[in-house]
C-alpha cells in the first residue's frame, strides 16, 4: 500500500517539472552546483538511452515470439531470420565489446554488405517518391498551389547546372529564394513552434496535459 | 551592488530570453485565470484533428486497420523529445477512437524510451472505452532505427491495407517515402511535425496536415477543455508582443536606434 | 476529341511505377556515358574556402561526420574535398561523429581518397598527416544535441581515448585542446539537425566558428544562420562539392554526379510540366 | 577501394546489390516475399548492430567509469534498469520513473534552445538592416524578410478568428508560407535525387559495368 504514494501522478508531475526547471535555472543562471547537476542529468539521460534498446528489442521479440508460436502465415519464417541475423552477429561480437571495435566476420559482413548497402538504398527511396509526390501534389488547383509549384521548379532549375542553360537569370532567382525568399518562412515557423513547446511544456508539466499526467492513474 | 550581482550570476546574452520565458508564464496563468473568471476564449479550427474520427470511421466502414507512426523522433530527451509527447497524446485520442469502433490500431516506431509512455496511453485510452482487454502490448512495433522502421511501414502499409495512415512526429527523411506509399494503398494520411525540413513534403503527400506550433497545440485542441485552450490565448499574446517588437525594431534600426537589439542581445 | 481527352487523362493519372522506372534507368544513363556542364560558385561556398585559407599549422579544426554511408553520394565529396583542402593549408584536424554508428567506414572512405591522412603507425613522409600529430579520429560518441553540448563545455569529460584506445592525453594533438574555445571551426556535414546543434552548443554559447558541408535542404535553413552570421560557410550538398572542387582545383566525384542532377531535376520538371498539362486540358474539358 | 578480391567481400557487394534490388522491387513492382527477406533480415542485422552499440557503451561509458571508482555512473544503470521493468506487470510503474525524467529534460532542453535561438535570435535576425552600403535590393530583402516573417506568425494565431481585416495579413502570410515552403521541396529534390543516383551508381559498380571508384 505504501508503494501507491510512488504511483501519483502529482509525483510524476514533481519530476518533470523539477527536471525541467532546473535545466532552465542553470541555462540562465551562472550557479555552478546547478550546472553541474544539470550536465550530469543528460548524462544519465544518455545512458538510459543504450538501456532503452533492449526495451524496444523486448516489445519486438515479444511480437515476433507470438509470430512462430502461432505460425502467422506468411510471417512466422520471416521471424525466425530475424532472429538469427539479430542474435547471430550481436552474439558473436560480445566477447569483443571491450575492445575499441569489432574485428569478427559474423558481425563486421552483415554490418559491411548487408546493413550499410540497405541503409543507403532505403534512403535513396526518397528519390522515387519525391518524385512522384511533386507529380502529384504541384498541380495548379488554386492560387496557393502555384506559388508552391513556381517557387519548387525554380529552385530546382537553379539547382541542377542546366537551369543556367535554360535562362541565366536561373541562379540569381535560386538564389534569392533560397537566401531571401523562403527566410520568412522557416524564421516563422521556427518562432511560432518555439512558442509552442514552451506552452506545451508547462501544460505538460502543470499537468493540465491530462493524456500524458495522468500516468500512474491507469493502475498497475 | 544589487545590479551588480545580476550581472554575475545571469549569463549575458540570455537575459531577453528569460523576459521572454517569465512573459510566457505570467501570459499562461493570466489566460487561465481569464477563462476561470468567465471569458473562456475559443480555438480557430484544425482540419487536421477534425478529420481524425472521419479517418477512423472510414476504418470502421471499410474493416480496415488504422497505421499510427510518430517517425523517428529520437529519445524523449532530446530536442525532438517534446514532439513525441505530442504525438503521444494525440495516438491517445486515436486510439480511444479506434478502441470505440474496434478498429485494429497498429503503430510503428523507433525510440525506445518512448514506449513506457505509449503504452500507458494506449491502455488508458482502451480503458476509457470500457475496452482494457482489448489492449495487446503487441500494437507496438519497435524497430532498430528509422530506415528499419521505414521497411516496417512499407510493408505493412502493403500487407495490412490500412484505411488511415497517421504520421504525426518528429518526422525525418521517412515522411515522403511512406507518405506516398500510403498514397498508393488508398489511405486516408493525416500529417503533423514540427520539423520544417518536412512540411513541405507532408504537405505534398497527406489529406490533413498539423504545421509546426499547430502539432503542440493539438492535445489541447482535442481535448476540448476551456481552461487548456485559454493558455493558448497565452501564447497568441505573446506573437502580438514579438510582431509589435519586430514592427518597432524594424522601424527603429535602420535609423540607428539600437533599442530593440540591444535588449535582445542582453 | 473523345480519344485526345483520354490521352489527358491517362497523362495525369500515370501508374506512378512506370514513372519510377523511367527515373531509375534514366539515372545510370550520366554514369555510362558522362555529359559534363559548367557551374558557377555560390557565395557561402566562397565563404568557406576564404575562411579556410586564413587558417594554418597552428590551427585546430574539427571536422564532424554527422551523415550515414548512406548520405555518401551527397555528403562525402564535400567532406573530402574540404578535407583536402584543409591538408594543403596544414591545419590540424579532429574527425568525430555523433550522429550516426557506421562512421568509421566513412572515416575509411576518406583517408581512401586522401592518400596523405596516415592511419595509426603508418610512416608518415613529408607533406603527410602524422596521425596523432597533425590529425586524429574519435569514433562515434552517442548521444545527439546533449553530446555535442558536453564537448563544447568539455571534450575530456566525454572522450577518453580516440577511436583506437589511445588514451586522449597521451595524444599530442590534443595537448592544448580542451573545449569549444580551443577549436578554430566546426564543419559539420549532417543530413540532420546536427548543423542546428553545432550552432546552439558551440556558435551562440563559446563562439566557435560553424560551417556546414549539408545536404541541400539542410542549406535552406543553414542560410538563417549565415545571414544572421552564426555561420561562416556552407556547401549545398553534391552541387556545393563539384563548386569546392572547382575553387581548390581538384575536379573529383562530385563534378561526375552532377550530370545524374541534372538528368533527374530535368525528369521531375518534365513530369510536373505533364501532370500540370493534364489538368489544365482535362479540366478545361471536363468543366466545358 | 578497388573492387574487393576476397570472396567474401566479392559475396558481399553481391548480396547488397540483390537486397537492394529486392528493397527497390517494392516500388518498382509490389510487397513480394521478396521484399519481406530483405525487409527481416535488414530488421535483424540493425537490431545486432544496435545492442552491440549498445552494449559497448555501457562497457566503455559507465561500467568502465564504475570499475574505476567513479560509482555515480550507478544512476544511470539504475534508471535504464527500471526502464526495463515494463514487460513485467507486477513492477511496470516502475519504468514510468526514468521515462518522466526524460521527458522533464527533453523539455528543459528545448524550451532553453527555443528561447534563445529560435526566439530572440531569429527576431534579431529580421530586424538587423543591412549595412551602410546597402542597395535598393537589399532594403527590399530586409523589408521582404522582417514583414514576411510577421505576416506568418499572423497565420498561425490561435485564438483570433482570420476574419474581417485580420483576413488580409493572415492570407498574405500564407502565400509567402507556400512560397518558402514550395523552395524548400524544389531543393529537397537535388539531395534526395544524389541519394538515389548514389546506389544507381552502387548497382552499376557491383554489376561491373562502370569501374569501383
Amino acid at each position: 500500500m505504501g508503494m501507491s504514494v510512488l504511483r501519483r501522478p502529482e509525483v510524476f508531475m514533481f519530476i518533470s517539472g523539477l527536471v525541467m526547471g532546473l535545466t532552465l535555472f542553470g541555462y540562465f543562471f551562472n550557479v555552478p552546483p546547478v550546472i553541474d547537476t544539470v550536465n550530469w542529468l543528460q548524462t544519465f539521460a544518455v545512458h538510459i538511452s543504450y538501456f532503452a534498446t533492449w526495451l524496444g528489442f523486448l516489445t519486438a521479440a515479444r511480437i515476433h515470439i507470438t509470430n512462430i508460436q502461432r505460425k502467422t502465415p506468411g510471417i512466422w519464417y520471416f521471424s525466425i531470420i530475424m532472429f538469427i541475423f539479430a542474435l547471430v552477429p550481436f552474439f558473436a561480437a560480445l566477447p569483443e565489446i571491450t575492445k575499441p571495435s569489432v574485428t569478427t566476420m559474423i558481425y563486421t559482413w552483415p554490418f559491411n554488405w548487408v546493413y550499410t548497402p540497405l541503409g543507403a538504398a532505403l534512403y535513396a527511396t526518397t528519390g522515387f517518391y519525391i518524385f512522384s509526390a511533386a507529380y502529384r501534389a504541384f498541380r495548379a488547383r488554386s492560387f496557393e498551389a502555384a506559388v508552391l509549384l513556381i517557387a519548387g521548379c525554380l529552385v530546382m532549375l537553379g539547382n541542377a547546372p542546366i537551369g543556367e542553360l535554360i535562362w541565366s537569370q536561373i541562379p540569381t532567382i535560386n538564389e534569392w529564394l533560397q537566401l531571401t525568399g523562403q527566410t520568412p518562412a522557416m524564421r516563422a515557423l521556427n518562432i511560432t513552434a518555439a512558442l509552442g513547446v514552451v506552452y506545451f511544456g508547462l501544460r505538460v508539466v502543470l499537468g493540465a496535459e491530462k493524456r500524458v499526467i495522468t500516468l500512474g492513474a491507469g493502475g498497475g | 551592488m544589487n545590479q551588480l550581482f545580476v550581472e554575475q550570476i545571469l549569463f549575458t546574452g540570455r537575459g531577453s530570453s528569460l523576459v521572454i520565458l517569465i512573459l510566457l508564464i505570467a501570459f499562461f496563468f493570466i489566460g487561465l485565470q481569464l477563462a476561470k473568471m468567465g471569458r473562456p476564449p475559443k480555438m480557430r479550427r484544425l482540419p487536421a484533428l477534425d478529420a481524425i474520427d472521419e479517418a477512423i470511421g472510414r476504418c470502421a466502414e471499410m474493416g480496415k486497420p488504422a497505421l499510427f507512426t510518430p517517425g523517428i523522433t529520437g529519445g524523449l530527451y532530446t530536442e525532438q523529445g517534446p514532439q513525441m509527447v505530442s504525438s503521444i497524446t494525440i495516438l491517445g485520442y486515436i486510439a480511444e477512437g479506434c478502441a470505440k469502433y474496434d478498429v485494429p490500431l497498429i503503430i510503428d516506431m523507433a525510440a525506445g524510451d518512448a514506449i513506457p509512455l505509449m503504452d500507458e496511453t494506449l491502455r488508458l485510452a482502451y480503458l476509457k472505452q470500457g475496452k482494457p482487454e482489448k489492449y495487446d502490448p503487441k500494437m507496438i512495433n519497435y524497430y532498430p532505427g528509422q530506415s528499419p522502421m521505414v521497411t516496417g511501414i512499407l510493408g505493412h502499409l502493403q500487407r495490412l491495407r490500412p484505411a488511415a495512415f497517421f504520421m504525426l512526429g518528429g518526422l525525418y527523411y521517412e515522411s515522403v517515402v511512406i507518405g506516398e506509399a500510403a498514397n498508393m494503398v488508398g489511405s486516408m494520411n493525416i500529417g503533423g511535425t514540427v520539423n520544417t525540413h518536412q512540411l513541405p513534403f507532408i504537405i505534398a503527400t497527406c489529406d490533413y496536415v498539423l504545421i509546426g506550433e499547430e502539432f503542440y497545440a493539438a492535445s489541447t485542441y482535442l481535448s476540448k477543455d476551456p481552461y487548456q485552450i485559454a493558455t493558448i490565448a497565452g501564447e497568441d499574446w505573446i506573437k502580438f508582443i514579438l510582431i509589435a517588437l519586430s514592427l518597432l525594431g524594424f522601424i527603429l534600426e535602420p535609423l540607428g536606434i539600437k533599442v530593440i537589439s540591444n535588449f535582445l542581445r542582453w | 476529341m473523345g480519344e485526345s481527352q483520354s490521352i489527358w487523362v491517362k497523362l495525369g493519372a500515370v501508374d506512378k511505377r512506370i514513372l519510377y522506372w523511367i527515373l531509375f534507368i534514366s539515372l545510370a544513363i550520366p554514369y555510362i556515358r558522362p555529359i559534363g556542364l559548367p557551374v558557377s560558385i555560390a557565395e557561402t561556398s566562397y565563404a568557406l574556402y576564404n575562411f579556410i585559407e586564413k587558417l594554418g599549422p597552428n590551427d585546430v579544426v574539427v571536422m564532424a561526420i554527422e551523415f550515414g554511408v548512406s548520405a555518401w553520394s551527397e555528403c562525402l565529396p564535400g567532406f573530402v574535398a574540404v578535407s583536402k583542402h584543409l591538408v594543403m593549408r596544414g591545419v590540424k584536424i579532429i574527425y568525430w561523429c555523433v550522429g550516426y554508428t557506421d562512421c568509421d567506414l566513412t572515416m575509411e572512405a576518406v583517408m581512401a581518397r586522401i592518400p596523405q591522412l596516415k592511419g595509426p603507425g603508418q610512416p608518415a613522409g613529408p607533406g603527410d598527416y602524422k596521425y596523432g600529430v597533425d590529425w586524429v579520429y574519435m569514433g562515434y560518441i552517442a548521444g545527439g544535441e546533449t553530446t555535442v553540448a558536453q564537448l563544447a563545455d568539455d571534450i575530456r569529460q566525454v572522450l577518453r581515448a580516440d577511436k583506437y584506445g589511445t588514451p586522449i592525453d597521451q595524444i599530442p594533438l590534443f595537448q592544448n585542446v580542451r573545449n569549444a574555445k580551443d577549436i578554430k571551426i566546426v564543419i559539420d556535414s549532417t543530413t540532420g539537425d546536427y548543423g542546428d546543434y553545432y550552432v546552439r552548443q558551440w556558435r551562440i554559447r563559446y563562439g566557435t566558428a560553424v560551417a556546414e558541408i549539408g545536404i541541400a535542404m539542410n542549406y535552406s535553413t543553414f542560410m538563417a544562420y549565415y545571414q544572421a552570421g552564426l555561420a561562416v560557410g556552407a556547401l549545398k550538398g553534391i552541387r556545393g562539392a563539384a563548386e569546392y572542387e572547382k575553387l581548390i582545383g581538384q575536379l573529383g566525384e562530385a563534378t561526375t554526379s552532377l550530370d545524374a542532377l541534372n538528368v533527374s531535376h530535368l525528369l521531375v520538371i518534365i513530369a510536373i510540366i505533364m501532370a500540370n498539362l493534364s489538368y489544365v486540358m482535362t479540366r478545361r474539358r471536363g468543366g466545358g | 577501394m578497388p573492387y574487393p578480391t576476397n570472396p567474401a567481400d566479392i559475396i558481399g557487394a553481391w548480396v547488397g546489390a540483390f537486397l537492394t534490388l529486392a528493397i527497390y522491387s517494392y516500388i518498382l513492382y509490389k510487397e513480394t516475399r521478396v521484399y519481406r527477406l530483405a525487409e527481416y533480415i535488414y530488421v535483424g542485422i540493425a537490431f545486432a548492430v544496435s545492442l552491440t552499440i549498445s552494449v559497448q557503451q555501457i562497457w566503455n561509458q559507465i561500467i568502465v567509469r564504475i570499475l574505476g571508482g567513479q560509482y555515480i555512473y550507478i544512476i544511470g544503470v539504475i534508471l535504464g534498469l527500471m526502464l526495463l521493468t515494463l514487460p513485467f506487470k507486477s513492477i511496470r510503474w516502475i519504468s514510468r520513473y526514468p521515462v518522466i525524467f526524460l521527458m522533464g529534460l527533453g523539455f528543459g532542453v528545448t524550451i532553453r534552445g527555443a528561447l534563445t535561438a529560435n526566439i530572440v535570435g531569429q527576431i534579431r535576425g529580421s530586424i538587423t538592416p543591412p549595412g551602410a552600403t546597402a542597395t535598393m535590393l537589399d532594403w527590399f530583402n530586409f523589408a521582404w524578410i522582417c514583414l514576411g516573417t510577421l505576416l506568418i506568425i499572423s497565420y498561425f494565431t490561435f485564438t483570433v478568428e482570420h476574419t474581417g481585416w485580420y483576413y488580409y495579413p493572415t492570407k498574405l502570410g500564407r502565400y509567402i508560407l507556400l512560397l518558402g515552403l514550395g523552395a524548400y521541396y524544389g531543393n529537397t529534390v537535388q539531395f534526395r535525387m544524389t541519394m538515389l543516383a548514389g546506389r544507381v551508381q552502387y548497382l552499376l559498380q557491383v554489376f561491373k559495368i562502370i569501374p569501383w571508384p
